[in-house]
């Protein structure tokens, strides 16, 4: 093999190495951005539950009342948080397009000030499109006071696309701790009490 | 390994007829739902599809091993391709998927109707056992393991039901539309009952739903199928079908003992009944990770016999049972167990294997910290 | 699998080299230890993969072993829960990423420069590099056995939040050790493209190409597309459990769920990394063996590019039951039942090889016919689980692990075995003792059965996978599988004995040792290869039948 | 431009004609193959996702 097919084919590879690195960082990138683009795939089909989180105008005037739909709610604790979430009741009965206002009630049943989030997931997925909420304290992180216990509503709908097999629709809180906000404000206490003393 | 050599036998003699189907113990069972039928259905037909194909692909095989071995002489054609025949069977498995792919659909279809539940089950995977909660009906309660760790060792003869048995089975109602509410408090598990085709992941944070309607009344049993950690093995399924009646009474039952319990938070409690009480709910509750004798089994589940931390600090203690500790497998009990449960326990592990603390935690102060 | 020193480059091959005008004269190899570290030889690179799995091989074994002895009879007799979950979890790591992986990269660097007749791999020291990324990266992984809380204990498969939140604290370690095995991957990839897209012989084009060569290159760019993202996947593990991240913790905001997406986005194109290089190497075989010119060339490679692309879609078929919409079912199922045709084509090719052939029944023969066999009992109960309906009792049961072994054991493994035998003539010059490896034959293909068929009836029974004790009803299929693998286990040491032997001497093979129908460029070499081969490059004939 | 539509289509099946194939490879680049490859792809992932979502209803 002559000098110049060798100089050829070390350019050959040269440019396929080049390629497939581009193609490997292409593709690590399209892993991380999977995340995201999971989250909205979920958000506008309604997979796992995940319900948009933002809020959402209610439409009115437009009730279907040829049928009931049974709306039940359940309220979960994730672990290590001293937190008690009470919902006013368990299950509400309304027509699609008709809006509903339920109360939560949180309450830090601890001697010190703790930050927290309700993580929400609806079921049967087919409907989780068709919740919308005008209020919710879905995913935001909350501080309450020792001892504090606060009342929040959720303003909600179903609309009237809900697909007619969809008899009852269940919505689930977990409340979970969020830990590094609470850690760094019990360091800050701690740290405050330092400088008075 | 006997009983082995019989049920071959029986087996062998049964193939050919599709009755080797119903030969108990091999092949999935028929289950007691109309849904468990059809799928029981499409996984013989699947089947036999394959078996059909695979004697004619096999049979050509052979056949040409049979038939052209080199050894008795025979000489290789020279052909190396055929389009029609490549077609025909790139067609042939087509036809046949979409034949499949059609009742597949169908059932699928019925599996994901969620309408018109009589009752709704709240099911939670927890390490390592099962929570059952009757939605709006005020009953709930915990589904551990009831063979005893004896058995599993070996020191004692194992049980018909070994593994498959529990304190309390989930009790449900024949021909009722029974709807299954699945999530998890830690890891992923799966609930699965073979005879109702339920099989569902519980993940933690969402929740997931399945249904069954059961025709005949029996007794059920599953397993977790989802690998969930140590005791992945140890968190069986057992279902009750009762007559519709039956469940009544029993639900009304349930409610009353409930409220009997709910009666005993506001009398003053002897530290010998808590003991005993805090010992039941140990033995079912912590003693999988914590062990019975409280040793723990570091560095996953810390020691509880002489753990300074938990005997210098009753208020913290209190905190990590009620509470639990985010990110580890301790979970909170807050809601799975009641204020009588919650202080007959703390009080149990103050008291047990030489803690020797002398607390005694009154249900009622634990009820008050709950308000 | 094959602890083969190549020879020295005999004094012809060097002054043929010399003579050919290359600037690099070759100088005296180092010798010892060094010699090995530092080669940058495709022959010594590829026969070092191969000890190095054939090694991994049998401690993935051991674990299996461990695994089927507790699972002997009902109860806890030997090991703990804990330490079966990680005997499990490492049985399934080593198995595929130290034993499969590896092997298929050690036979694609012995074999492909001498297929398309190029004097090395394309880039040599990287070649070397990323050989020696293994060691280091399944040392450290054996080593977290040793650590407090154990080594990995939450599946092969990994799912958040077992393995994250819940995970015990050597899983750093664990998504180090993932991490440089994944490089070692792709820059195995990254080589055998460049190698396979450059260095052909003149007058090679790619129709030209052995199927064993077409294979490894679609498995290559498979690789390329998803070890990125398993090296995404544990790169978002590791920030959850170090940087208080929650991809995939609920508490926080994630979904456990996206991890199996995720996971399982990179594992199914995976379980066809294992397998497509098997392809190759049966298509090789067969017609050897059947003295017949493989059916259906040309479609052989496009349905191996048919089920690379369809390999991407069909990841949701592993998650059945974690309740996905009912459109994402149908979907998966769909796809799923799809890859079925192609798969078909190809066994069906395999068949129309062998009818009218003239077969003689040499041991590659013998183990690539047990791979057709077993291989497609495997594919049967693969069309099974893809019935989602029917998935819902399949699932994470013993059927399922009856199924991923009949693929994975009599599928690449028999491959491996089958190719080893078939290219012993070549690394070594002779030819390995045919008794002996009938034996190994049989008491494999017997014993691979006992292990594995049963499990088919204890799932469908309703024994649900990866637990160290189970109910009664289930314990004779158990004693049979224990039986069988311990059987299966020992029968390995007949391979080893025989490739021993083979190394030691034997029959003396010529350069085409398997007859005018093993007629790729490897043959054209001498028996055993010398250690430089196609400095000149060879021009290129396309065979006359 | 229909020829190579036609090839990538019985790619897909895994079904191909040597003398088409033949062909096929003398066409110097193989970009217009690997383009229609992935714009077929794409089309089958959209063929069978609307056939999903249609049927599920």
């Amino acid at each position: 093999m002559s000098q110049d097919d060798n100089e050829v084919r070390q350019a050959g590879v040269r440019r396929t190495v080049w390629r497939s690195v581009a193609a490997l960082v292409g593709m690590f990138a399209f892993a991380w951005a999977l995340v995201p683009l999971y989250d909205v795939f979920c958000r506008v089909t309604g997979i796992n539950g995940q319900v948009d989180t933002t809020a959402q105008a209610l439409v009115h005037d437009d009730v279907d009342e040829s049928r009931m739909v049974t709306v039940q709610f359940i309220t979960r604790n994730g672990s290590g948080l001293p937190w008690r979430l009470d919902v006013e009741t368990r299950q509400v009965r309304l027509h699609p397009g008709q809006t509903s206002e339920v109360n939560f009630t949180f309450s830090n049943q601890s001697r010190s000030e703790n930050w927290a989030r309700a993580v929400p997931s609806v079921t049967p997925n087919t409907a989780t499109r068709h919740v919308r909420k005008s209020s919710c304290f879905c995913f935001e992180e909350q501080l309450l006071q020792a001892g504090e216990r606060v009342e929040m509503p959720l303003v909600f709908q179903l609309d009237r696309d809900l697909p007619p097999e969809v008899t009852t629709v269940t919505l689930v809180y977990t409340l979970y701790p969020v830990e590094g906000k609470t850690q760094k404000l019990q360091a800050g206490v701690k740290l405050d009490e330092g400088g008075e003393a | 390994m006997r009983t082995l050599l019989v049920r071959l036998a029986g087996g062998l003699t049964l193939v050919g007829s599709s009755q080797v189907a119903l030969a108990s113990g091999w092949n999935m069972p028929v289950g007691v739902t109309d849904l468990s039928r059809e799928i029981y259905n499409l996984h013989m037909a699947i089947f036999w599809i394959c078996v059909v194909i695979g004697v004619i692909v096999f049979g050509v095989m052979f056949y040409s091993l049979f038939r052209y071995r080199h050894s008795k002489g025979a000489k290789a054609a020279n052909f190396h391709e055929n389009t029609t025949v490549e077609i025909i069977w790139t067609a042939i498995p087509l036809l046949i998927l979409v034949g499949m792919a059609i009742p597949a659909t169908a059932t699928l279809k019925k599996i994901y109707d969620p309408s018109d539940a009589e009752l709704d089950v709240l099911v939670t995977g927890q390490q390592w056992r099962w929570r059952y909660e009757y939605l709006g009906e005020d009953v709930a309660f915990n589904s551990n393991l009831a063979t005893p760790r004896a058995q599993i060792r070996g020191d004692e003869e194992r049980g018909e039901h070994y593994l498959l048995e529990v304190d309390e089975p989930l009790v449900l109602p024949i021909n009722r539309k029974v709807r299954f509410l699945f999530t998890s408090d830690d890891v992923i598990h799966a609930w699965w009952v073979p005879d109702f085709a339920v099989k569902q992941d519980t993940v933690p944070g969402f929740i997931t739903e399945n249904w069954v309607r059961i025709n005949e009344p029996g007794i059920y049993r599953g397993q977790c199928a989802e690998l969930c950690g140590v005791d992945h093995a140890f968190m069986p399924i057992v279902v009750h079908a009762v007559e519709e009646e039956e469940f009544d009474a029993w639900l009304a039952e349930r409610q009353e003992m409930a409220a009997e319990e709910a009666m005993g938070i506001d009398r003053e409690w002897e530290l010998d009944e808590l003991m005993e009480r805090g010992e039941g709910v140990y033995g079912s509750i912590c003693a999988s990770c914590h062990q019975v004798e409280g040793e723990g089994s570091p560095p996953a589940f810390p020691a509880l016999a002489g753990n300074e931390q938990m005997l210098a600090d009753l208020e913290w203690h209190k905190d990590v049972i009620i509470n639990g500790v985010s990110g580890t497998a301790m979970p909170s009990f807050r809601t799975t167990l009641n204020p009588v449960e919650l202080a007959a326990v703390i009080t149990y592990t103050r008291n047990a294997w030489g803690n020797d603390s002398g607390d005694v935690v009154q249900p009622a102060e634990i009820a008050e910290r709950l308000e | 699998m094959a602890p083969k020193v190549p020879p020295q480059p005999t004094l012809e091959q060097s002054t043929a080299a010399a003579e050919a005008g290359h600037g690099h004269a070759h100088e005296a190899p180092p010798k010892g230890i060094m010699r090995w570290l530092l080669t940058t030889n495709h022959k010594e690179i590829g026969t070092m993969y191969l000890i190095f799995s054939l090694i991994m091989f049998f401690i993935g074994g051991i674990f299996a072993l461990v695994v089927r002895l507790e699972l002997f009879q009902p109860g806890m007799q030997f090991v703990n829960p804990e330490f079966f979950n990680q005997m499990t979890t490492m049985h399934g790591l080593i198995m595929v990423f130290a034993a499969v992986m590896p092997a298929f990269t050690g036979l694609a660097n012995w074999m492909i420069p001498l297929q398309i007749g190029a004097p090395d791999m394309a880039l040599p020291r990287l070649n070397n590099f990323s050989f020696w990324l293994l060691p280091v990266a399944f040392g450290l992984l054996l080593s977290t056995l040793f650590m407090p809380g154990g080594g990995p204990n939450f599946g092969w498969t990994f799912y958040a939040p077992l393995s994250t939140t819940y995970a015990p604290p050597s899983t750093t370690f664990f998504i180090l050790s993932l991490h440089i095995a994944g490089i070692s991957s792709i820059l195995g990839a990254i080589n055998i493209i460049a190698t396979i897209l450059n260095m052909r012989a003149p007058g090679m084009r790619m129709m030209d190409m052995p199927l064993f060569v077409w294979t490894w290159l679609i498995t290559s760019f498979l690789l390329i597309a998803v070890m990125p993202v398993l090296a995404g996947v544990i790169t978002m593990m590791l920030m959850d459990i170090n940087f208080g991240t929650s991809f995939f913790n609920a508490a926080g905001g994630g979904d456990p769920v996206l991890f199996q997406h995720l996971f399982w986005f990179f594992g199914h194109p995976e379980v066809y990394i294992m397998i497509l290089p098997a392809f190759g190497i049966v298509s090789a075989i067969i017609p050897a063996f059947a003295r017949k010119r493989l059916f259906g060339y040309a479609s052989m490679v496009y349905a191996t590019g048919a089920i690379a692309v369809l390999s991407f879609l069909v990841w949701g078929h592993h998650m059945f039951v974690v309740g996905m919409p009912l459109a994402a079912q149908l979907f998966f199922m769909y796809a799923t039942m799809l890859i079925a045709v192609p798969t078909g084509v190809k066994i069906f090719n395999w068949v129309t090889t062998l009818f009218r052939g003239s077969i003689s029944f040499e041991p590659p023969m013998l183990f690539a016919l047990a791979f057709v066999v077993l291989f497609t009992i495997g594919g049967f109960s693969g069309l099974m689980l893809a019935i989602a309906p029917a998935d819902f009792q399949y699932h994470d049961t013993y059927f399922v692990v009856a199924h991923f072994h009949y693929v994975l054991v009599p599928g690449a493994i028999f491959s491996i075995i089958a190719a080893v035998y078939f290219w012993l003539p070549k690394w070594t010059g002779h030819y390995p003792n045919v008794r002996l490896a009938q034996w190994h034959f049989w008491l494999s293909v017997i014993s691979v059965n006992l292990t594995f068929f049963p499990m088919h009836f204890s799932g469908l029974a309703g024994m649900p996978r990866r637990i160290p004790d189970y109910a009664l009803q289930f314990a004779d299929f158990n004693m049979v599988s224990s039986i069988g693998a311990f059987m299966f286990g020992f029968s390995q040491l007949l391979f080893v004995a025989v490739i021993v032997m083979c190394v030691r001497g034997g029959q003396k093979a010529p350069a085409a040792a398997w007859g005018e129908f093993a007629d790729d460029l490897e043959w054209s070499v001498p028996s055993p290869a010398p250690l430089h081969t196609f400095e000149t490059p060879p021009t290129f004939k396309r065979p006359a039948h | 431009m229909w020829g190579v539509i036609k090839s990538v289509l019985w790619a897909f099946l895994g079904v191909q004609r040597d003398e088409q194939r033949r062909e096929d490879f003398e066409k110097g680049s193989p970009l217009a193959f690997i383009i229609t490859g992935v714009v077929l792809g794409l089309l089958l992932v959209a063929i069978l996702a609307v056939v999903a979502v249609w049927v599920a209803g």
